[in-house]
C-alpha cells in the first residue's frame, strides 16, 4: 500500500513538473524567471587570492541577476596557458580567463580572445582610470588586448622583527647584492645557524628580473617590442653577475635552496612565516599571505641591483583578463561586465589589501582601505614605489614572446645548475642554444616567420 | 524412434586423415546401445556427431527418418551425460536439473513436478538444496543423470559417465543405471573404454578402433565370436592369449611342446591362436609339462596364474575356477578345453571360430 | 610451516619465547616501515596547522581539519565524481571486455587469430604515450570536462579482455556442449554461464578496473576544468597547490578522507583480491 | 595457446547450404561480442598510435595541428639532446633502482607474513595496505614526509644534529625521495603478488629440508625464491612496466625538478605537449616510450606465454 501511494505521489509530482515546465516555456519571453547565463571564469589564484576572487564572484551575481560567474581554479599559470588554448572551440572552454603576463603574445597570436578594445569602444569605458604601465604592457599597436588585473613587481621580502632580535641592521630600500649578501650572513651567523640567511627560488621570472634590472634585453628585436623575436641571448653580463652572486651564496651557504615550483614556494614561505628564513625574493602578491600569516614583521625593500650599478627597474608580473571569443554575444557581455566589476575602483583597493598585488585603479588610492592600510603597514606601500621610480623602457616591460614558458622553464633549469655548482657560463649557453631552437621551430610551426 | 548412420565420416579441419570413417549403425528404440574401443579411438567424436555438437564431414545421420546432419542440437531431442557431468557450479542441484527445461520455456509447475521426479528417482530429493561442489562423485553423477532424465529428450547419450567413480560405485552405478534404462524405456547411446561396462549394460556393442567399426552385436557374441584379434583382446579380463602358431598337420605348433589340434582345414603357415585364461585345463607337476609358474595370485574363488611356455617363452594368463595347490616356479601342463580362436597373420582377421571340438582339443594334451 | 610448531615441543620454553619475541619485532618493524606514512597523515591530520608549522607533532587533537576539508573544499563532490566516474567504468569494462574475451573463446569467426594478437599488441602501447591525440580526439567528440571524457576511452581494454580470456577457457567445453544440447544461444550461455561461472575474475576485474579509474591522474588532470568533474586524484592536486600557506592540517585530513574508502574497501575485499590478483597477473 | 579452444565447431564445411547459415550467426555473434570493443580499441589505441608517429614527423602550432613536415628531425634533435638523454638516464636508474627495491622489499614482507604467529592476519592485512592508496595521497603523505622545514626526515636530522637534507630540491635527494615514495607506492601490490605465490609452495619441500636440517636462511634462498622465481621475474616486469610510465608523484612532489633530475619519459611527454604546447616534440617522445615499453612488454608476454600453457 506504502508503495502504492509514493508512486502516486511521485506521479502527481512529475505531472505538476511537467504543467509548470510546460507554463514556463510558455512564457518564457514573459516572466522574468529567464536562467541567468552561466559565465565560466578560470583563474589561477590561490590562497587568499582565490578566497577573495571567490567573493568577488559572489558579490557579482547578487549585484545583478543577468549573469552567474562561475569561478574555477586551473592550477598553475602554465598549465593554464594550454588549457586555454586546447579547450578554445569547445564547450569546456572559459568566458573568461586570467592569464599570465608573458602569455600575451601567445594568446593574441592565436586570436582565441575578443580584443578587449572591442568592449571598451562599445562602453565608453574610461580606460584612463587604469595604470599606464600595466595598460601598455597589455596592449599592441595602440590597442588594448586584454585587461590588466592582478600586477605585481619582484621584491625583496625580510623579517624584521627577526632582525631587530638578533641586532642586524635592516638592508637599504634599494640595496645591492652585496647589501642582501651582507644581511644574510649576518642572520646565519648571528642566529647559530638556526635561521637560514635567504633563499632566492629557481625561477625563470626572477631570472628576468635580474636581466631587466641589468637592462638587458633577452630576447632580441628589444624583446619583441620592435617584431617577432627570432633569437634570445641569457648569457649576458648582468645576468651572469646574478648567477654569480647566487652561486658563491650558496657556496657560503648563505643562500639555502627551496627548489623550484609552487612546492619551492610553499616551503619558502613556510619557512619564512615559522622564523626559519631571513630573506627571500618573491612577487609582491605574497604580501597578502605574508601579512596575515606572521606574528612578526615584515620588511619589504626593491629587488637588488648589481653592486655599482643603477637599477633600471623590473617589470611587472602578474597576469590580465581576456575575454574568449567563442562564446555568444551575450556571454561575452557578461564577461565584460564581471571584467569592468573586477577593475574598479573599490574593488582594486580590497584586491591589493587582500592579496598585496598592486591596485591597477588610479582611484583606488582614494579608498579608505588602502589609505588606512598604508597608513598601518607603510612597507606595503613599497612595491608601488618601485615601480614608480621605474622608467618604462623595452628592457623592463616584460618580453613579448611566444615561448616564455618555455624560456621559464630552461632558465630555471640553468639556475639549478647554478645552485648545484655548475659552470655559470655553461649553464646559460646551453639553456640559449635549445631556446633559440625552440624558438625556430615555434616560428616556423606557427607560421610566424618563414 | 531410431538413429541411423550411413556412412558416416569425420575429418578435422586441421587434419588429413579422418578420425572416423565409414561408420554405419542403427539403434533401436528403447535400446542399451554401448560405443566401446580404446581411448583417442574417435569414439567421444562419433557421440558428439550424434549429439550434433561436431558436424558430420560426409555420409547421413537420420533420427527418425529424417536427415539431421545440420540439425542443431537442441532440435534433436535428446539429452547427454558427461564424463566430467557438466553441472553448473554456481546452481544447485535443482536448478542445475531444471536449467535445460527453464530454457525451453516449459511451464514452472511442470518443471518443477519433473525436476522432482527425476531426483526421486536418483534418489538425490533431499539434496536438491546443495551446489554440486559439496555432493560425493556419485551423487554428482545422479545429478548429471538426473538431468538427463527430467529432459523430453527422446534418447540420452552418455560419454564415459562412470568413468571418474572408483570401483565399488562404478560397480554399483552400472546396476542402477541400466535398471533405471528399463524402467523408463529410454534408448541411450553409451560411450565408453571400460569393456566390463559395455559387456554387463549394452543390448548392442559397437566396436571402435582405429576410426573404423570392429564390430557390431550383441555382448554375449562379441565374446564369443570376435570378429579379429583386437575385439577379441579387448574383451574379457584377463586378457585373451595371443600366440603365434605354425599350421601343419591339423594342429596348429606354437612350439615343441605346445601344440593346438584342429580339424578345421587351413593353409599351411603362420597363424594366430586365440585363448581366452578361462578355457584352459592345468595340471601341476606334471611330467609333460610345457609351461613354468612365474606368479599365483588367489582371488578366493579363482585363481590367476602367470605363466611362461617353455621353449618359446610366450607367456601366458590362466583363470582356474577352484583352488589349486601351485606356487611360484611350480612345472605345468596347460592344455585348451572348450574354445580357441584362430586369426590370420595379417590384420588378424578370424578365420577360423572357436574349436567347440572337445575330443580335438582333449586329442591335443595327448601331443 | 607445520614444523615451527614442532619445533616449539622440543625445545626450552625460555629460548622458544624469545624466538617469537624476534618473529613479532621484526613483523612490527616492517609494518611501522609500510604504515608510518599513514600514521603520520593520519595523525597530523588532527593537529592544528599552527602546531604542524612551527615543526611539531603535537597539539590539541581535535576534527577542526576534517570540518574544515568538508565545508571549505568541494573535496565531497571529488569524491562523488570519482564514484561516478570509476563506477561506470568498472560496469563498462566488466561488460565489455567480457564479451570480446567470450567472442575469442567461444565464438569462430574469420580473422580471430589475427585479432587476438592485434588485442595482445595493444598491451605494449602505453596509454600515457597516446595522450596528444587522445585529447585531441576527445576534443573533437565534445566530452572535454565531463564525465564521459574519463568513462569513454576506458570502457574496454586488451588487458581485460586477455584476463577474462584466460579465465573462460578454464570454462569446460562440456558446458558449453551440455548448454548447446539445451539449445542455449550464444547470448544465453555468455550471461547464464560464462559470467557466473567466472565470477572470481570478473569481480578481480571489476576490482582491478575501478581502483584503475579511480588512479586516474594524468588522463583527468588534461581532460577535466572544472570541480563539478574532477576526479579525486585531481582534487587533491589543486588543493594541494592552492594551499599557498601550508594549510598541512587540511591537506592532511582531505588525503585522510580520500584513502579511507579505498581502504576499508581493500581490507574487505581482500581475501577476494588475493586469490583473484594472483589468478589473474599470474595465469 | 589458440589450440586450447574447445573444438566443438569445426571446420571442414560439409557442403549443405544449412552449415553456411550456422557459420554467419557465429560470425554475427563475434560482431555483437567484438564489436564494441573493437571500436574502443580502435579509436582510443589504434588510431592515436598512428597520429602520434604522423606527428613526430611534422611541427605543429599552438593547437597542435601539423604546420610543416620535418622528416625525421624532430627524433634527431631528441636524441642529440643532452637535457633528454639525462632524462632517459634518470628514467633507466629511477625503473631499476624501483624495480629492484620493490621485489626485495616484497619478498622481504612476504616470506615474514608467512609464519604462522598469532595475529599474523593483521600484519598481513596492514603489508597490502599501500595497494589501497592513491597516487595523489601518497604524494601528500611522503610531500609532507620530505618537507625540508616540518617534516619528519628533516626534524629527525635536526635532533640527530645532522645536516638537513632538502630532500626535493637536491637533484640527487630528489630521486631518492622519488623512488621511496613509489616503492612504497609498489608495496603492497607486489607483497600480495609473491605472497601469494609463497602459500603455493608446497610445505612438503620445506619439511624435507627440515628433516635433512638445512637452515631456514639456506632455505630461503634455496628453496623458496627459486620456486616462486617465476612469479619475483613476473613482479619486477611489471613494476619495470608501471614505473617507466610514472607521472602523479612526479607531478605532485617535484614537478620534474631540480634541474630535471627527475624529469622522467612521461612527465616529459606531458611538460613538452600540455606546459609548453609542442605537441611534435610530445609526440616524438611518445613513440620513444613505446618502443621501450613494447619491448619490455614482449619479454613479459614471453614470460606469460609460458605460463599459460601450465
Amino acid at each position: 500500500m506504502k508503495q502504492h501511494r509514493i508512486i502516486g505521489l511521485l506521479g502527481l509530482l512529475l505531472v505538476f513538473v511537467l504543467i509548470v515546465s510546460g507554463c514556463a516555456i510558455g512564457h518564457a519571453s514573459a516572466t522574468a524567471t529567464a536562467p541567468r547565463e552561466k559565465i565560466v571564469f578560470w583563474h589561477e589564484m590561490t590562497g587568499p587570492a582565490a578566497d577573495q576572487l571567490k567573493k568577488f564572484a559572489t558579490q557579482f551575481n547578487a549585484s545583478q541577476k543577468k549573469y552567474q560567474i562561475v569561478p574555477e581554479f586551473e592550477g598553475t599559470y602554465n598549465e593554464a596557458v594550454q588549457k586555454i588554448l586546447q579547450t578554445h572551440g569547445t564547450s569546456a572552454s572559459p568566458a573568461i580567463f586570467q592569464s599570465m603576463d608573458v602569455s600575451t603574445s601567445e594568446l593574441y597570436h592565436a586570436k582565441v580572445a575578443t580584443p578587449m578594445q572591442h568592449f571598451i569602444d562599445k562602453d565608453h569605458y574610461n580606460m584612463n582610470q587604469i595604470a599606464a604601465v600595466p595598460r601598455a604592457f597589455y596592449s599592441q599597436g595602440g590597442k588594448q588586448i586584454s585587461m590588466p588585473f592582478n600586477t605585481s613587481q619582484p621584491v625583496l621580502y625580510y623579517n624584521t622583527s627577526l632582525l631587530k632580535r638578533l641586532g642586524i641592521k635592516a638592508p637599504a630600500k634599494d640595496p645591492s647584492y652585496s647589501d642582501i649578501t651582507a644581511v644574510a650572513k649576518q642572520i646565519q651567523a648571528k642566529s647559530k645557524g638556526k635561521v637560514n640567511g635567504m633563499t632566492v627560488e629557481e625561477y625563470g621570472w626572477l631570472f628576468e628580473q635580474f636581466m631587466a634590472n641589468s637592462n638587458e634585453h633577452m630576447a632580441n628585436n628589444e624583446n619583441g617590442r620592435q617584431g617577432v623575436p627570432t633569437a634570445v641571448n641569457f648569457d649576458q653580463p648582468g645576468a651572469k653577475k646574478a648567477m654569480q652572486w647566487i652561486q658563491t651564496n650558496v657556496k657560503n651557504k648563505d643562500i639555502i635552496n627551496f627548489g623550484s615550483g609552487s612546492t619551492a614556494e610553499t616551503n619558502e614561505m613556510a619557512a619564512f612565516l615559522a622564523g626559519k628564513l631571513g630573506i627571500f625574493m618573491q612577487s609582491s602578491a605574497d604580501i597578502g599571505n605574508l601579512t596575515s600569516g606572521m606574528k612578526d614583521k615584515l620588511g619589504i625593500c626593491y629587488f637588488p641591483h648589481a653592486d655599482g650599478q643603477k637599477a633600471n627597474g623590473v617589470s611587472i608580473g602578474g597576469a590580465s583578463l581576456w575575454i574568449g571569443n567563442d562564446k555568444s554575444k551575450s556571454v561575452q557581455q557578461g564577461a565584460w561586465e564581471f571584467a569592468k566589476f573586477l577593475v574598479n575602483a573599490k574593488n582594486q583597493a580590497i584586491w591589493e589589501k587582500i592579496t598585496g598585488y598592486m591596485a591597477i585603479n588610479k582611484q583606488a588610492a582614494k579608498e579608505p582601505i588602502l589609505k588606512n592600510l598604508f597608513a598601518k603597514q607603510p612597507m606595503v606601500a613599497v612595491p608601488g614605489e618601485q615601480l614608480a621610480r621605474t622608467k618604462p623602457n623595452t628592457a623592463n616591460s616584460g618580453i613579448f614572446m611566444e615561448d616564455v614558458v618555455q624560456e621559464r622553464t630552461l632558465t630555471q633549469t640553468a639556475m639549478q645548475q647554478v645552485y648545484n655548482n655548475g659552470n655559470i657560463g655553461k649553464a646559460l649557453k646551453t639553456a640559449t642554444d635549445s631556446m633559440n631552437a625552440a624558438i625556430k621551430n615555434n616560428n616556423k610551426a606557427s607560421g610566424l616567420t618563414k | 524412434m531410431a538413429i541411423e548412420l550411413h556412412d558416416v565420416t569425420k575429418t578435422y579441419a586441421d587434419s588429413d586423415y579422418p578420425v572416423l570413417s565409414d561408420i554405419n549403425m542403427t539403434v533401436n528404440d528403447g535400446e542399451f546401445f554401448v560405443i566401446v574401443g580404446p581411448s583417442g579411438c574417435g569414439k567421444s567424436t562419433l557421440l558428439r556427431m550424434i549429439a550434433g555438437l561436431i558436424s558430420i564431414s560426409s555420409g547421413k545421420l537420420i533420427i527418425n527418418d529424417q536427415l539431421a546432419n545440420e540439425m542443431p542440437p537442441k532440435d534433436r531431442k535428446l539429452s547427454m551425460v558427461f564424463q566430467s557431468y557438466a553441472l553448473y557450479p554456481f546452481m544447485s542441484v535443482f536448478e542445475n536439473v531444471a536449467f535445460g527445461l527453464k530454457s525451453r520455456k516449459i511451464d514452472k509447475q511442470e518443471i518443477n513436478n519433473r525436476v522432482k521426479e527425476a531426483l526421486s528417482l536418483v534418489d538425490l530429493q533431499t539434496l536438491a538444496d546443495r551446489k554440486p561442489r559439496s555432493l560425493s562423485g556419485g551423487q554428482r553423477q545422479r545429478v548429471a543423470l538426473a538431468r538427463a532424465i527430467a529432459s523430453d529428450a527422446s534418447f540420452c547419450l552418455m560419454d564415459e559417465p562412470l568413468s571418474n567413480l572408483d570401483a565399488q560405485l562404478r560397480a554399483k552405478m552400472r546396476m542402477e543405471l541400466k535398471v533405471l534404462q528399463r524402467k523408463l524405456g529410454l534408448t541411450v547411446i553409451y560411450v565408453t573404454h571400460d569393456q566390463v561396462e559395455a559387456m554387463t549394460m549394452a543390448d548392442c556393442v559397437l566396436v571402435l578402433q582405429n576410426h573404423k567399426v570392429q564390430q557390431l552385436d550383441t555382448p554375449l557374441n562379441i565374446y564369443q565370436h570376435p570378429k579379429n584379434e583386437f575385439v577379441a583382446s579387448f574383451f574379457g579380463t584377463p586378457q585373451i592369449n595371443l600366440l603365434g602358431a605354425d599350421y601343419g598337420h591339423h594342429e596348429l605348433v606354437v612350439n615343441g611342446s605346445f601344440r593346438v589340434p584342429i580339424a578345421y582345414p587351413l593353409k599351411s603357415g603362420q597363424y594366430t591362436i586365440g585363448i581366452r585364461p578361462n578355457e584352459v585345463e592345468v595340471t601341476v607337476n606334471d611330467r609333460n609339462a610345457n609351461a613354468r609358474v612365474t606368479e599365483v595370485s588367489y582371488l578366493g574363488n579363482e585363481t590367476v596364474i602367470l605363466a611362461d611356455l617353455l621353449e618359446s617363452a610366450d607367456e601366458l594368463r590362466l583363470v582356474l575356477r577352484n583352488q589349486i595347490d601351485v606356487k611360484n616356479a611350480d612345472f605345468i601342463n596347460v592344455k585348451t578345453v572348450n574354445q580357441f580362436f584362430v586369426f590370420d597373420q595379417n590384420g588378424g582377421l578370424i578365420t577360423t571360430a572357436g574349436a567347440k571340438e572337445e575330443v580335438t582339443a582333449d586329442a591335443a594334451t595327448i601331443a | 610451516m607445520q614444523l615451527v610448531t614442532n619445533d616449539h615441543v622440543s625445545k626450552p620454553s625460555s629460548a622458544r619465547r624469545l624466538k617469537k619475541i624476534g618473529q613479532y619485532a621484526f613483523l612490527i618493524v616492517l609494518m611501522l616501515i609500510v604504515v608510518s606514512p599513514f600514521l603520520l597523515g593520519f595523525w597530523t591530520s588532527f593537529l592544528p596547522t599552527s602546531q604542524i608549522s612551527k615543526g611539531a607533532l603535537w597539539g590539541k587533537l581535535s576534527l577542526a581539519n576534517y570540518w574544515a576539508a568538508f565545508t571549505t573544499t568541494p573535496i565531497l563532490r571529488y569524491l562523488f565524481n570519482s564514484i561516478v566516474i570509476a563506477s561506470l567504468t568498472t560496469v563498462a569494462q566488466v561488460v565489455f571486455c567480457s564479451m570480446s574475451a567470450y567472442a575469442f573463446v567461444f565464438l569462430k569467426f574469420k580473422g580471430r587469430k589475427f585479432l587476438f594478437y592485434a588485442f595482445l599488441a595493444t598491451m605494449m602501447l602505453p596509454f600515457e604515450a597516446e595522450v596528444i591525440p587522445n585529447f585531441m580526439t576527445v576534443k573533437s567528440m565534445g566530452l572535454l570536462n565531463h564525465f564521459a571524457v574519463m568513462v569513454v576511452p576506458f570502457m574496454a581494454t586488451a588487458f581485460g579482455t586477455f584476463m577474462l580470456r584466460q579465465s573462460f577457457l578454464q570454462i569446460p567445453k562440456e558446458l558449453k556442449e551440455a548448454a548447446d544440447i539445451e539449445g542455449l544461444n550464444h547470448w544465453q550461455f555468455y550471461y547464464r554461464i560464462t559470467l557466473p561461472y567466472s565470477r572470481i575474475s570478473i569481480v578481480t576485474l571489476a576490482a582491478y578496473s575501478f581502483l584503475t579509474s579511480w588512479n586516474q591522474y594524468l588522463w583527468p588532470m588534461l581532460t577535466t576544468f572544472s570541480d563539478n568533474f574532477r576526479p579525486v586524484q585531481d582534487g587533491l592536486r589543486q588543493l594541494q597547490s592552492s594551499e599557498t600557506f601550508n594549510n598541512w592540517g587540511m591537506i592532511q585530513a582531505s588525503a585522510c578522507i580520500v584513502v579511507i574508502p579505498t581502504l576499508i574497501v581493500l581490507f574487505i575485499g581482500q581475501h577476494y583480491f588475493k586469490a583473484g590478483l594472483n589468478e589473474g597477473s599470474v595465469k | 595457446m589458440l589450440q586450447r579452444l574447445p573444438k566443438q565447431v569445426d571446420n571442414s564445411l560439409p557442403s549443405l547450404n544449412l552449415a553456411a547459415k550456422y557459420k554467419l550467426t557465429d560470425s554475427g555473434y563475434a560482431i555483437v561480442f567484438l564489436g564494441p570493443t573493437l571500436m574502443l580499441l580502435v579509436a582510443f589505441v589504434f588510431y592515436p598510435m598512428l597520429k602520434t608517429l604522423y606527428m613526430s614527423f611534422f611541427l605543429t602550432n599552438d593547437f597542435g595541428k601539423t604546420t610543416a613536415f620535418v622528416g625525421l628531425s624532430n627524433y634527431v634533435s631528441l636524441i642529440t639532446s643532452s637535457s633528454y638523454l639525462s632524462s632517459l638516464g634518470a628514467t633507466l636508474v629511477f625503473v631499476l633502482a624501483v624495480s629492484i627495491l620493490t621485489v626485495v622489499l616484497g619478498v622481504a614482507l612476504a616470506v615474514t607474513a608467512n609464519q604462522e604467529l598469532k595475529g599474523i592476519r593483521l600484519f598481513r592485512t596492514l603489508f597490502s595496505a599501500t595497494m589501497g592508496v592513491s597516487v595523489s595521497v601518497a604524494a601528500i603523505f611522503w610531500l609532507f614526509a620530505f618537507n625540508p622545514s616540518v617534516g619528519v626526515f628533516a626534524q629527525l636530522s635536526q635532533a640527530l644534529h645532522l645536516p638537513v637534507v632538502n630532500w626535493l630540491t637536491d637533484p640527487k635527494s630528489a630521486m631518492v625521495a622519488i623512488i621511496i615514495s613509489t616503492v612504497w607506492m609498489n608495496l603492497g601490490f607486489t607483497f600480495l603478488i609473491i605472497f601469494g605465490a609463497l602459500q603455493s609452495v608446497p610445505k612438503s619441500l620445506y619439511e624435507a629440508a627440515d628433516i635433512v636440517g638445512i637452515s631456514k636462511l639456506t632455505q630461503l634462498f634455496k628453496v623458496t625464491i627459486p620456486m616462486i622465481s617465476g612469479t619475483l621475474f613476473f613482479v619486477m616486469i611489471v613494476t619495470l612496466i608501471e614505473a617507466f610510465k610514472s607521472f602523479g608523484l612526479i607531478d605532485m612532489m617535484t614537478e620534474g625538478g631540480p634541474d630535471n633530475a627527475t624529469n622522467l619519459l612521461v612527465y616529459r611527454i606531458y611538460q613538452d605537449a600540455f606546459i609548453n604546447g609542442n605537441f611534435a616534440q610530445g609526440s616524438t617522445e611518445s613513440i620513444l616510450l613505446t618502443i621501450i615499453i613494447a619491448i619490455f612488454t614482449l619479454i613479459q608476454f614471453k614470460f606469460l606465454g609460458k605460463r599459460v600453457h601450465y
